[in-house]
């Protein structure tokens, strides 16, 4: 059953350095607090795993907990690139960074893959691209009812999950509603899990759109009200752009970043 | 009446969609098409976002994908997974928009790095959902800013494919879906040779001329033999583009 | 875009002889009433497909309007067996039948490898049963990146689906909530579908547990009230369960199941 | 103070249901079983219905497993697919329970036909779930009257396997769950040798005899050196049970 902890409780107890930890949340609920307490504790050589990695990988990347990324795509929605992600791929700055990438639809069947206790998935993707020649963990699978040649992906199974939900009731089961993303898979593909919360209550009713995961099949669950800002939590906030534009400014250049980050650490 | 080169694109790829089309939007110009559409000739076109907004009516532009108006507003909701295994993947898409900061005359994509991959002069943002939506919608439109950086002779790397080496490219990869049928810039309007599969200008937007496409391209610009003038935008399709920008 | 059609209509359209056809409904909203008027309209050689066959299914097969049966449990769900079903596999009576069986896992995930537009799906599953000796459509496959040797089963792809569901508005948009099984893979998967539904309303109010088929994937909707009688239509009413029972004597006997069927065709 | 002996065997498998188990059931005994389990000692026990109701806590039992019921009291309502996929393959789950026509001394099990494939004595109702539920499951607890017909030297057709012919064959066969760790019959209860998994009598109900119980197996039965009787059903088992029975 899972536990209700504080946090920097649930990051102490759930993530190791040299883990492998996926923050999911396809620009709605996105775990950004839990991020920066990652950040905080000092976490090191982490695989970071994200399909979308944003301004919160932007900020675990240059803080120097990453050693490398698993990604499908990388930028700062709407407003452009990731300045310290491109910082450690072109320059190691602060420390060199490994990138695999894959499709969007290559990294939702490896969650999908792993959530299943498959060791792979199939699906028709990459052919023709060059990510097959630069992205080693791809391979070909032959149909054995019609011989066609499709795309393998391996599961992911993530060390750690980490997502945020509106929701949770104090057995730990969990409720998110709105565009859930990848996060059900990305859980239950993990050995552990932590799932920070907006609130929580005594019973979670029933409600339109609503994805439920267990308390069995939660590690952990934290209240942290406004966890996913400045990303939406739907029906509690929406997307703070103006700190979206502010991130550029600050990331763009080293030292308003350091700057940045010992005023997190403060 | 005046407008700038992004309404010009905007209006071109509105006027694209049509009927019950489905159509596969991402944020920015694409979505801004899509809506524009929805609003003047085609209220039936059936926008779908990759975060799994299955039919999204916005009464305004979203912000992001994750925009809560799309889930509220859409005939279904349904996981990242499925939206790519259920809904893209079988070819039940009418229309994918891409973009990308190279392509070249077989209009494959480039959005991962310009130059050498484990040295990249530019990162980018990488593959996200393209290379299933070039691989599976049943076409594709793309809309970029005309530039010899953005048209290359060969780019730098394939994220997404067009119509790779040329015809048979498709059939041999086994992609499903027709491929790039619309190129929209800011100076005009390119489509593949039924032939050869090369992108053609077929048409020039107002006040563009030929000169400035031809140097605009970093290969030998294939010319319709039948070029036309994009038609200017109608006071009407100006009128509901400027107010769905503003209520953005 | 979905039609709205009448029943017989609909079936007179969409199903013909010789189609591979499923009827889905996982014990609860099964398409009872639009299988009878499958019955009615006299189809044959049709290879009837359906994970659970139940009493809609002998009635089919005692009615002989099946060639085949593509399934992974067939019986009269607290009840017992399916009489016609095992007269016709026994006996050939009235027609010979065809069996290919799986299991559920199996067929579940053959109907989302159809949905998915891939040929075949991969599960950890049928190791060491027999029936890997007598279904053909089995085979395996090993994963590029493990070595691991899984089961296969190819893609199914009716060439019509029908489901019962709760509601749809004038569009076409379907709505059914509470267990909806397979359903929407089974339609997703197929070329041609058909749904009948309690009730077609002005609009579709959003609500828990709800799956939502937009009209442009479904080729046409009917309003058959009471459309899944005997089975469930939550929020509509409830198993009759002597209609279960009742079957057992009426489908014993040859004799007393030709009179059930003359009384239906009247 | 009596009871019949479907009460025994439902008694005797809720007794081995305890703590946040969480548990695949069917309908019929195994529903009853670990209902009353609910109600008795493991009120944290989850109930997974193949149907797509996880964490179902139905105040009745359900005529089947569509009853509305276990949809109304699930923790999640999930897709048949994802049952199977999510949940039951990856051996997210303690205990499943199985029944069947015929099982052999290594717990295999048939419910597929008595006699030929292609022209059976008689046509069961086939695999369902049941393959799946054995080879994943972490653990498996089979409930079925103990008769000759039933106890059988070689089933006619393995529908799911217990531990096939012996030590190391669920490994060959690269089954993650641990197998039938518990066999419940009318007249005792059975466990698989951890040598040898073979089915060993383990204990015997009140009033049933070994003689019985060896006339009633269509092998040479292993009973173990320490057979014990089972615990007779206390009161409160039964009132519960027969409460929970009549309510359905």
């Amino acid at each position: 059953m899972a536990e209700l902890v504080g946090l920097a409780e649930g990051i102490a107890t759930l993530v190791r350095d040299g883990d492998v930890v996926a923050l999911e949340g396809f620009t709605h609920l996105i775990p950004v607090r839990a991020g920066q307490e990652i950040i905080r504790q000092g976490r090191r050589n982490l695989t970071l795993v994200r399909m979308t990695p944003d301004i919160i990988y932007d900020q675990l990347i240059g803080a120097g907990c990453a050693r490398a990324l698993v990604f499908s795509w990388g930028g700062n929605p709407g407003v452009g690139s990731l300045h310290r992600f491109r910082d450690a791929v072109s320059n190691g700055w602060p420390v060199p960074l490994e990138v695999e990438e894959h499709s969007h639809a290559g990294m939702a069947n490896r969650y999908v893959a792993g959530a299943s206790g498959l060791p792979f998935a199939v699906l028709r993707g990459y052919a023709g691209t060059d990510l097959f020649r630069h992205t080693a963990n791809l391979a070909t699978v032959t149909c054995p009812f019609t011989g066609e040649v499709l795309t393998a992906v391996p599961a992911l199974r993530p060390d750690v999950t980490i997502i945020h939900a509106q929701r949770a009731d104090r057995a730990g089961n969990v409720q998110m509603w709105g565009l859930t993303g990848v996060q059900k898979e990305a859980v239950l593909a993990a050995d552990r899990s932590l799932v920070t919360v907006e609130e929580i209550v005594d019973a979670l009713e029933p409600r339109p759109d609503a994805v439920v995961l267990p308390g069995w099949t939660v590690s952990a669950v934290a209240e942290v009200p406004g966890g996913a800002r400045p990303s939406y939590a739907q029906g509690y906030y929406d997307r703070d752009n103006e700190a979206y534009r502010a991130w550029d400014a600050i990331s763009r250049d080293r030292d308003t970043f350091t700057a940045w980050l010992e005023a997190l650490a403060a | 009446m005046t407008w700038t080169a992004e309404e010009m694109m905007t209006v071109t790829a509105a006027r694209a969609l049509t009927g019950h089309t489905s159509c596969f939007v991402g944020i920015g110009l694409p979505s801004t098409a899509a809506n524009l559409a929805r609003r003047l000739h085609a209220p039936n076109l059936v926008l779908i976002y990759e975060s799994g907004a299955i039919g999204a009516k916005p009464t305004r532009l979203p912000l992001s994908i994750g925009d809560g108006e799309l889930a509220l507003t859409a005939d279904a909701v349904v996981s990242v997974p499925e939206v790519f295994n259920y809904w893209l993947q079988p070819g039940r898409i009418d229309v994918g928009f891409l973009s990308a900061a190279q392509l070249d005359r077989f209009a494959n994509l480039n959005t991962t790095v310009i130059g050498d991959y484990r040295d990249p002069t530019v990162r980018l943002p990488g593959a996200g959902g393209a290379p299933e939506i070039a691989a599976s919608c049943r076409e594709v439109f793309l809309m970029l800013r005309h530039t010899r950086r953005a048209f290359v002779e060969k780019v730098d790397f394939i994220t997404s494919v067009g119509f790779g080496d040329g015809p048979g490219s498709r059939e041999r990869l086994g992609l499903r879906g027709r491929g790039p049928v619309l190129v929209v810039t800011d100076i005009g309007v390119l489509q593949p040779d039924p032939d050869t599969r090369e992108l053609t200008l077929t048409s020039l937007h107002p006040g563009a001329d030929l000169a400035a496409a031809r140097a605009a391209t970093g290969w030998d610009l294939a010319v319709a033999a039948d070029l036309t003038e994009t038609p200017p935008p109608t006071g009407e399709e100006l009128d509901l583009l400027r107010a769905l920008v503003k209520g953005a």
